[in-house]
């Protein structure tokens, strides 16, 4: 059974990537979107580098978490309405692996990029160069809570059609956190404080959503998907 | 045996029933609590020297502060016993309890943006509590919009308790994290007076006026299970049973008086 | 003998809301049965299968799978059993081949030219590489039934497989019923049309009071 | 109150609109409740007794 | 006398991705006529209704209706008909009493009475109030299937409208429908179930060469 | 006939605000996210007032952005799926008409409660006094722009599943002059300038929004639905 339980998570995982790969064009969008909705900053606000470079990191977490609880809207809808959930709910594996499966393909496709572009945006906001390292970290690791709690909200949602924007007022108030200690992270090291202990507040967070997270995704989907 | 409580407690029924005993014993306590701490707090107890009259908001703040952040761990253990237990009546209790703690978290805001024109000079400032007031109210919010959004009374209140739950697992997290931020940035200008150094001529007014709140909730949170019950219930016989035992009553009401 | 009846259904009630959808509901399904629930529209059948799949809980009444509890075994039932409802679960993006590798990769029989063959069985063989949204009402269908022809499960559980599918396909679809009843398995369907398979049994459902015209 | 009347006042007020908003909506919700359960009765009990004086109704 | 040909397709062909699905279609459609339209999964039905009634354009050849073009005549052509789809168009948030009053808003007969007629024909009488979400395959699609009862469209394009339906329903359609085309109105329909109907009249379409087992 | 192009205009819209009050719960959420992601700001930049007021109107305005972006994106969708957006097609009424009932509708439920509930938002955010009246003005007539606007984007991207973050590609560029010209307007009513000049701009906006994007959205529609 050790087998099938990896099984579960390695094969829902290569699904969710190779159904991304066919829709790369909007698989691209959560980045799209960031690098998008950061170039709408220095137009609404102001075009002087010092004054973004003193919003750069906020803006760019900010952006960050709203890309990716966009995106984590999608997670379960279109397998909720093609049956592919239906189908899920009754596998033989315990729930909370394909679950995981899913969870990380899709910080593959969204938190991961996201990370990977993000010193992008920190040129175009004039971000001080001390802050890049930790943006990435920082990033790389936030965005994967991100991705782990929206899952839940998804789930919470799924049954409701078009239930994307319920799923911003359940679940932003859980990102608050990681928005804080993200941000945290990249200030203190701009202002050349130590940034490890915000971070390893974030890895701390991480932790505890990859244990419970997952099962508490499944408790909700066997809720909603049966009625 | 001694699980017999258990389930009649459990029971929506015998809740329905025997709340109706003691609701308004419980209702004239509150009104008399409420209206001596109101009265006390607002007209008898001394003024504040640095704030003056605008102090006496805090009878009504803090109350409504305290309340706002019990109410959510008194919805999320109901939602917890619910989900455990597989207990009707307390999914009903955590129903109820979502719009009643919004409310008191409203209050608590209101109340304190009000304050902050005369103190601070502004309605709103970025205050490490009042930020997680508000997320506080966002979170009231999430579990009501849960519960309309599901037809199914049964699915809503699953799905809303596990959003209480996953949300108590939360709180602490962010009243900690956003009590951290608040450090990092905290401008020195903005402090709150500091409740210790209250004279008992203030404070006692504000423990009445606590425990009045304390009495109100439980007395809203029965009044709004109860109508929960009936919605939840009025297909079954003893509401209809009720009913007509109720008319019943009122005919031979009617006929001893004639 | 209790025990030989692959599945057992006792005493099973299902109600929402508070009202009764159908209750004492008993069954047994034994190796080479084909079960067909019948009943009008909105009688339960599609529920009652789903019951049946573990993905609805009953409200009273138990299932046995070989005389052991379906929670209590859980794992082997759900690994014997193959489930097609009302909606396929058929990618929209996906080829008909990558849907159906995906859906059978739990199965042993999952190599490429199996898969060709379902494909080929079911009438898709030249679109293999179409992706799903291109094609035609009853070509969706038959990517989910193809399914069907790999599958190792020994219980199918198959909601109104035949919507859509046309009458050269509902009999091919029929014999491959027929085929897997007559080697061991089983197979559960609700349809509203009258089959033409030998051991067919029926079970009707009758439609909750007065509310049918 | 030395101009901080208003404040106080308006905070006093509107707690206490909320606070008889939260007892007042459940005691009317109760009662619209009763009233469509009693409707409910009235209404099963003239189907009762219309489906045996006709039989047969669609 | 081509003129009294109520629906009149001249050399209708349609191609998707420069190959053809088919071509060379001629058809007439008359008052009293009804006309089902067969052939295998994937043949073209869904995509020749689609072209009839202007969702999708033809690659050549014209459609005329009592003599004129679909183009020339649009407003009149789209007020006399009325199209059921595969997809049934029946919102799920709404009950049925409100899909329906929506659906038939611009029919003259659009009045309560009717309505409630309509929903007690094809028996969901006691669903008004139910959101749609939560009605059964059968009850979803006849919810549709009630703008038959309702509108007075003469010309009726229905895509598999049996689909679902459970056999006492098929009866009570096919009674519909045969009292619609006896009053003078015209029927085109797809269907894979032999239908027991007094002037019916086929048109089968040929699958793509080699294509379909 | 002008009866029934009018029919086409008030049955749609009256059809699209019975389905939103059916999901109360769920139209409120363009609001809900407004108000939270606003509250994000503040835990992402600065808690003090002094700075929070120099980005506030840009800030609300992007926001206001955001979420009509989001909103419109199920402008279509619903009605896609469930075979609605064909029937639509083939109403004897001319397109663009039950589309402009379809997008008043949409404004109605998103656009009109945004510009309500922004003064709120002022406050939370410490925009100066002079600010609320010329974003009021402005964010009505800007929403209406916006939701014109993001109909065409949602018509092109609705038979793609699942293209909502698409469409932030498509509408994002036309979405900027709007934000340029609303934030203008509340700017320069803050440093004291006279502010109807932007908002005359943005009057000329809506009125060639009004004017060309039914037309556009009802050309995207039936192209885009016709595969
Ligand atoms: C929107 C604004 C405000 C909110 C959300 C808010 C929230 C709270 C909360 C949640 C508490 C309870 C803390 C606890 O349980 O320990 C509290 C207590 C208190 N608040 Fe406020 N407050 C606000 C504005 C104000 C203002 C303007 C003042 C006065 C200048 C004030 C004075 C107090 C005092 C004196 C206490 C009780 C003493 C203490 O526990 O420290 N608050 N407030
Ligand atoms: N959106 C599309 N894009 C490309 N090809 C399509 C599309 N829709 C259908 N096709 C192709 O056109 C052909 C005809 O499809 P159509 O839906 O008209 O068939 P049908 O006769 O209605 O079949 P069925 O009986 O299964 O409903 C099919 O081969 C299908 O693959
Ligand atoms: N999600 C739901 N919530 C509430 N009631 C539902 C739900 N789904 C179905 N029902 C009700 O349960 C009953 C049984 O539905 P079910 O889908 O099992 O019927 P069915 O026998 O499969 O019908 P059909 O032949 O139309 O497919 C119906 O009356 C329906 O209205
Ligand atoms: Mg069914
Ligand atoms: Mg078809």
């Amino acid at each position: 059974m050790a087998h099938s339980i990896n099984s579960g998570f390695s094969a829902w995982l290569r699904r969710d990537l190779l159904l991304a790969y066919r829709r790369r064009g909007e698989a691209a969008s959560p980045l799209v979107f960031f690098v998008m909705v950061s170039t709408l900053i220095p137009l609404g606000l102001t075009p002087e580098s010092a004054r973004l470079a003193e919003v750069a990191a906020g803006m760019i977490w900010v952006m960050a978490l709203l890309a990716t609880l966009l995106s984590v809207e999608g997670l379960f809808a279109s397998d909720y309405q093609d049956g592919s959930l239906e189908q899920l709910l009754i596998t033989p594996q315990l729930l909370p692996m394909p679950l995981l499966g899913k969870i990380t393909a899709h910080w593959l496709t969204t938190g991961l990029p996201l990370t990977l572009v993000s010193p992008l945006l920190g040129v175009m906001l004039s971000l001080p160069a001390a802050g890049y390292l930790p943006m990435l970290c920082s990033l790389a690791l936030g965005t994967a809570c991100l991705s782990l709690t929206g899952a839940v909200g998804a789930a919470l949602t799924v049954s409701l059609r078009k239930g994307g924007l319920l799923l911003s007022l359940l679940v932003m108030p859980l990102y608050m956190p990681v928005l804080i200690f993200g941000t945290a992270t990249v200030n203190f090291a701009v202002d050349g404080l130590n940034w490890l202990p915000p971070l390893a507040i974030l890895g701390a967070l991480f932790a505890a959503s990859v244990a419970l997270c997952p099962l508490a995704a499944a408790g909700a989907l066997r809720l909603t998907s049966a009625n | 045996m001694s699980w017999q409580w258990f389930h009649r407690l459990g029971s929506p029924r015998w809740f329905y029933q025997s709340s109706a005993r003691w609701l308004p014993w419980l209702s004239l306590a509150t009104a008399v609590v409420l209206l001596s701490g109101l009265i006390w707090g607002l007209a008898i107890a001394p003024e504040d020297a640095k704030q003056g009259n605008s102090f006496r908001i805090i009878y009504i703040h803090v109350p409504a502060s305290f309340l706002a952040l019990a109410g959510y761990y008194i919805m999320a253990t109901a939602g917890a016993v619910g989900l455990i237990w597989k207990m009707k009546l307390s999914y009903m209790v955590m129903k109820s309890a979502a719009p009643i703690g919004a409310a008191l978290t409203f209050i608590a805001l209101f109340t304190g943006a009000i304050w902050g024109k005369p103190t601070w000079g502004t309605y709103w400032v970025w205050d490490a509590r009042i930020t997680s007031m508000l997320i506080l109210l966002f979170l009231y919010l999430g579990v009501m919009a849960l519960q309309y959004a599901y037809h199914s009374a049964d699915v809503a209140s699953k799905a809303g308790a596990i959003l209480g739950l996953v949300g108590t697992v939360n709180i602490p997290i962010i009243y900690k994290s956003v009590d951290w931020w608040y450090t990092l940035h905290q401008p020195a200008t903005i402090k709150f007076t500091s409740a210790p150094s209250m004279h008992p001529d203030m404070f006692q007014p504000l423990l009445v006026m606590i425990i009045g709140f304390y009495l109100f909730y439980a007395v809203a949170l029965i009044l709004h299970t109860r109508s929960e019950i009936l919605r939840r219930e009025r297909k079954t016989s003893w509401v209809r049973d009720l009913l007509n035992t109720k008319k019943q009553a009122k005919a031979d009401k009617q006929a001893g008086e004639s | 003998m209790s025990q030989s009846s692959l599945i057992k259904v006792e005493n099973l009630a299902f109600e929402r809301d508070d009202s009764c959808l159908f209750d004492n509901i008993n069954l047994a399904v034994d190796s080479g049965d084909i079960l067909q629930i019948e009943g009008a529209n909105g009688s339960g059948k599609t529920t009652l299968l789903r019951i049946l799949t573990t993905a609805l809980q009953p409200s009273a009444g138990k299932i046995l799978y070989k005389g052991c509890t379906v929670t209590d075994c859980r794992y082997q039932y759900l690994s014997d059993m193959l489930y097609i409802g009302h909606q396929p679960a058929v990618k929209q993006t996906l080829t008909a081949e990558e849907n159906l590798r995906w859906m059978v990769s739990n199965s042993a029989k999952s190599n490429q030219l199996a898969i060709n063959d379902a494909l080929a069985g079911v009438g898709l063989s030249g679109y293999s590489d179409v992706p799903c949204y291109a094609l035609s009402a009853g070509q969706h269908r038959r990517v989910a039934l193809a399914r069907l022809l790999i599958s190792e499960a020994k219980l199918w559980y198959l909601d109104e497989p035949f919507t859509a599918i046309d009458k050269q396909g509902v009999s091919y679809l029929e014999a491959r019923l027929q085929e897997h009843a007559d080697r061991g398995g089983a197979v559960v369907l609700t349809s509203h049309q009258d089959l033409a398979l030998n051991n067919l049994r029926k079970y009707s459902l009758s439609a909750p009071a007065g509310q049918i015209a | 109150m030395d101009g901080h009347g208003i404040y106080v006042w308006s905070t006093v007020i509107v707690t206490l609109l909320v606070m008889v908003w939260l007892l007042v909506a459940p005691m009317l919700s109760r009662r619209a409740l009763l009233k469509e359960v009693a409707r409910d009765i009235l209404r099963e009990r003239a189907r009762q007794t219309s489906s045996t004086s006709t039989q047969g109704e669609s």
